[in-house]
């Protein structure tokens, strides 16, 4: 079931330069989302940007959930300036969610700068059910971090930057390695899922290094220019490596997918 | 009193005069969860092919000013699926249901309606003959007034079932293929498709859609598609549906007005699938404003005897 | 290093490839006040006709969307009052001059040309073969190749002054246009002149300029005339002039990218007289940080290579 | 000589709902401008709107000048948002003034509604050149002057309204027919002109009643959408009743018109 729901603006601040947090009141989309999944929602009431824009569910806590977003065009903009008490006009939940095996004892979340949202929404469900699971990011700098440094989970997070001093200096792969690697060496790593959010450089990263792992699952997330958001116009294709079903929709097959279907694009 | 949305597409008879585009719609069932097809005058689904079409290499859609380019490439289920899984199911959809028809050669189009000619929940066909994101076929067609007439004449002779002509706009004298529509035996010209349309990425130098061109839809392109319903509708006798870039119902109406007897909303669907509902309910307050008992009335009225019309100031 | 902003179009070259569309920076001097011409790489003037026109009945333009129609219809001072009152003070406006010529009949073009050949100030000519906004000639002339190529023809035996073509992107196929051109002898071909278009005053029902439809241009416009460009580019040798929706550098290097060796601005002028300043002072930045060492390196470097060139994620 | 000048926002109010006035600072317009005038203005950076915006130049003290306007559409909305300290990018001044005879003596000033600016901006410098002059305005209603009950001016105007009991009820064209009669009366007529801006209605009405007498000028300002505003687009064109000159431009033959040049549109 999907939902347009004019959800009330809780509180929208920015946390750093140019990335945003908004919470939003939607009784509707957060009892029926799950993570991974995203809202595709007007900036306002014009058709100037004209298309909705897609934003996964970040953290959902009761009835209230967390949008996090970088300002990169119009539409981010505009977003910026909701206030509190205003409303946006939300579609959704949409798309497929992370899946969670029954048997999943460890989950392994990796997030690349704006990838973290989704997971974020993951880890604390997770969490919540038992599951050990621990939550990496890798950003450029300090200036990156979609998170605060005062929310409750900043703690929680291991956070790897390419530059600065502050973080564990490098890429967020090399912690993954570590991890995964430990949980072969224990035995754990059958009952170990691996959940991402982040650019092709991570994906691709990622893709050399879990196929010599013997996962029991291992999910990335993609992102695609969308028009409707819900499979209809076929806009958000991307190229499967199955040539008798050479497209999935981002909207609808995804934004999820299992990291071994996934095909890195010729430019990238 | 309360004044009558209903419009007549010829045999086509529909509630209200707003439909919605094909391709941007899916087959009827999609947007269900958040709009009711009570709401519409009808629905024109996907462009359906004789077999599955698979679409064109991503990226196929690229936002540029107001406007969008797509090049999804008629990707589709194929006349079987349609047929098998989806029509009988569109019983459901509460509107009149107008398949959208696409093809290689005037075959595949033949085909499609053989294929469909027995299913049920069908109230017409709408032939998409301007698509420009095909190799073979699409747009080509009519952009070629003898191709044009001779396919829809090979079509009028397979079915009964109401057909609409699909133009492109990216002709030089769109008047040409509406006349060949009508001299083929369509019941209704629906105009316009996309525009030819391009947009690159300056950092990359890269088109930012696979295929280069596309084809371009949105507020952008409304008055081209107004001037080309003015053309048609001082051409042809058949009812015209007027498409592109209708996002308010002053659109609707300037459609209208220029002669359209009912409109298609593509891409604004996308942004919002309630909009038909919301647009209708502002026709008739309008209408009802203006004490005008129905909207038909306002079809080409446009008021061409004041050569020094000077709007401003008021 | 400084970066080269130069550009060639064929034998005529200007110190950057930004110049003023026809219609939309007078006879060259009257943006004076405000606009340094030393800013720009060439001014093409008023469309002149052999006498002087009046032009439509107003209301001549309407803003439509970030769009604008206008059916100004040529109005314009007439050859002679050009040759013997503007054509000499041009002296002083220091940038190249480029001639736009419009005309009823093919001989209208030949008396133009024959009145301004022995003006001084004047670098070249552009045949505005494309004006939707007249009954005689005009985008008639280049919606028809044999007519295009005859009157280029004509014109090139009576000068040997640089000659453009200007074509209308109201056709099927504007690269025929643009072969029409070449093989008349057109040094360049000037691309696009405006859509035909039209806006409607829902409450009076009345077209909101005189002549119903006009000619639309402006940001809307843009994708069309790339991928028009871009038609083009893969048709001709000659060099091209884009033209459409031009308001920003990057839409400056986007023509630059799909094949057009300058372009020219025109509504966004009466908005900013001084963007093509702007533009040029970016242009130069980002030649710099790119270390491009001159902008005709990337005149058509368009990259078709790459079918799957997923945009995003960055 | 006309310029492009980023003049600062000094003031930027409502006067009553949907009419704004704004006082701005620029010296070259200021110096150079005189009544009838007009700036053509951009009320953003960006090219959405598209065109400049047309105003009148009201009042002018100093280096200041002053624009009223009615909220119509998307650009004098945005106008009316632009905050004290900002700049607005003007290109003026633009257009014919009102032409002031050497023999003028008395001056009637007649606007309709939103034709008040200019004529305030006439009115205080007839006054400075000791020139007897009258200021009429007619409005629909108390909520259509566009002028605060505050301003100093307002005193110095005789209003009349369509509508409401404030006011002396009625259209304006009747206290201006008094006026007149008066002056033929005691035979100052002849040296007396007439200056008006306001809608169609008006002009028609003015059409009807100054041929009769014997004024030194009439002159009224006529509005028509523009595209360049300085003569370039030839896109502001009237017809005039002359057909060897059938059409003049509002931006640069105008705003201001003789009475008699006028033509009335066929659809009015
Ligand atoms: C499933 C999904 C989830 C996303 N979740 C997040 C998130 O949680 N936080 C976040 O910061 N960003 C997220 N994005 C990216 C986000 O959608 C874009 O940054 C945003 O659409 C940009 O809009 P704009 O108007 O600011 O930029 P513009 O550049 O003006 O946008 C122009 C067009 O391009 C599209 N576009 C631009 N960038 C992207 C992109 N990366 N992906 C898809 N479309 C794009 C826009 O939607 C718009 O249609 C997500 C994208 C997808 C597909
Ligand atoms: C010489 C001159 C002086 C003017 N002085 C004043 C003034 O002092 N106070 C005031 O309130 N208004 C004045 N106007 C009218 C004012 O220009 C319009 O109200 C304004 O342009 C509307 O812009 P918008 O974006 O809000 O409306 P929109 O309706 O969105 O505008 C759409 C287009 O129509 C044009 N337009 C709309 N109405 C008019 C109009 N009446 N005249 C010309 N173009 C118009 C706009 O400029 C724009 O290009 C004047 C007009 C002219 C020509
Ligand atoms: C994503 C997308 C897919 C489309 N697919 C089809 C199609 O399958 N068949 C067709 O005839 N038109 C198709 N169109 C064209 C629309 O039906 C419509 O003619 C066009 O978009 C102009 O209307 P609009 O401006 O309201 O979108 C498509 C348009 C878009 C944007
Ligand atoms: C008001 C106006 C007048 C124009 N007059 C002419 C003209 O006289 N001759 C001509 O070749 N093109 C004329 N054009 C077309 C422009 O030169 C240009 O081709 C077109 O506007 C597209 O460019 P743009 O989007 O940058 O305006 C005119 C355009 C406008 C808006
Ligand atoms: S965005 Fe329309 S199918 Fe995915
Ligand atoms: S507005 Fe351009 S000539 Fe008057």
């Amino acid at each position: 079931m999907k939902f347009i729901d004019n959800a009330r603006v809780i509180r929208n601040h920015k946390i750093r330069q140019d990335i945003h947090s908004m919470w939003l009141e939607s009784p509707l989309i957060c009892q029926n989302s799950s993570p991974g999944q995203f809202v595709h929602l007007r900036v306002n009431n014009s058709f100037s940007p004209l298309l909705r824009r897609p934003l996964s569910i970040g953290r959902v806590h009761g009835n209230e959930l967390e949008l996090v977003w970088r300002i990169v065009g119009k539409g981010t903009e505009i977003l910026a300036e909701a206030k509190e008490g205003e409303s946006v006009d939300l579609l959704g939940p949409l798309g497929k969610p992370y899946s969670i095996s029954e048997h999943l004892e460890t989950a392994i979340l990796v997030a690349g700068g704006l990838g973290l949202p989704p997971l974020t929404y993951l880890y604390e469900k997770l969490i919540a059910a038992g599951v050990k699971t621990q939550l990496l990011l890798g950003v450029l700098n300090e200036n990156s971090i979609p998170l605060s440094d005062k929310d409750p989970l900043f703690g929680s997070i291991l956070i790897t930057s390419e530059e600065g001093e502050l973080f564990r200096r490098g890429l967020v792969t090399e912690p993954v390695i570590d991890s995964l690697q430990n949980l072969e060496n224990n035995g754990g790593i059958g009952k170990t899922s691996l959940y991402s959010c982040g650019p092709w450089g991570l994906i691709k990263a990622l893709k050399k290094i879990v196929p010599h792992m013997k996962l029991l699952s291992a999910e990335v997330s993609l992102e695609q220019q969308m028009g409707c958001g819900i499979g209809i116009c076929q806009g958000c294709a991307v190229p499967t490596e199955d040539d008798n079903d050479p497209f999935q929709l981002v909207c609808k097959d995804g934004p999820v997918f299992p990291l071994n279907e996934v095909r890195i694009p010729d430019a990238s | 009193m309360h004044p009558e949305l209903k419009t007549k597409l010829g045999s086509l008879h529909t509630r209200n005069p707003i439909l919605t585009a094909s391709g941007c719609y899916g087959y009827g069932e999609e947007y269900s969860d958040v709009a009711d097809a009570v709401h519409l005058g009808g629905i024109v689904t996907k462009s359906i092919s004789p077999v599955r079409w698979y679409g064109n290499s991503p990226p196929r859609l690229a936002e540029t000013g107001t406007g969008l380019i797509n090049s999804i490439g008629l990707a589709n289920v194929g006349a079987d699926s349609f047929k098998t899984e989806i029509a009988p199911r569109l019983k459901s959809v509460n509107t009149k249901i107008i398949v959208s028809i696409a093809g290689k050669t005037i075959d595949d189009y033949e085909l499609v309606v053989q294929k469909l000619e027995d299913a049920n929940n069908i109230d017409g066909y709408e032939l998409n003959i301007s698509c420009p994101n095909v190799k073979e076929g699409g747009m080509a067609f009519s952009q070629n007034p003898s191709i044009t007439e001779k396919l829809v004449k090979r079509v009028r002779k397979l079915t009964k079932r109401w057909i609409a002509a699909k133009l492109t706009p990216n002709v030089t004298k769109i008047s040409e293929g509406a006349l060949a529509a009508e001299a083929g035996g369509a019941d209704a010209v629906s105009l316009i498709n996309t525009l030819v349309g391009m947009a690159v990425d300056y950092r990359s130098r890269s088109p930012k859609i696979a295929t280069i061109t596309g084809g371009y839809s949105g507020p952008p392109v409304k008055p081209i598609a107004l001037a080309k319903v003015w053309e048609v509708y001082n051409a042809v006798k058949i009812p015209i549906i007027g498409i592109g870039g209708i996002t308010t119902w002053q659109d609707v109406l300037e459609f209208m007005i220029v002669g359209a007897s009912a409109v298609q909303i593509g891409t604004a669907l996308f942004t919002d699938p309630q909009l038909p509902e919301k647009i209708n309910k502002r026709l008739i307050q309008y209408l009802e404003e203006e004490e005008i008992g129905a909207i038909c009335e306002i079809i080409g009225t446009l008021r061409t005897d004041r050569p020094y019309n000077l709007g401003v100031p008021g």
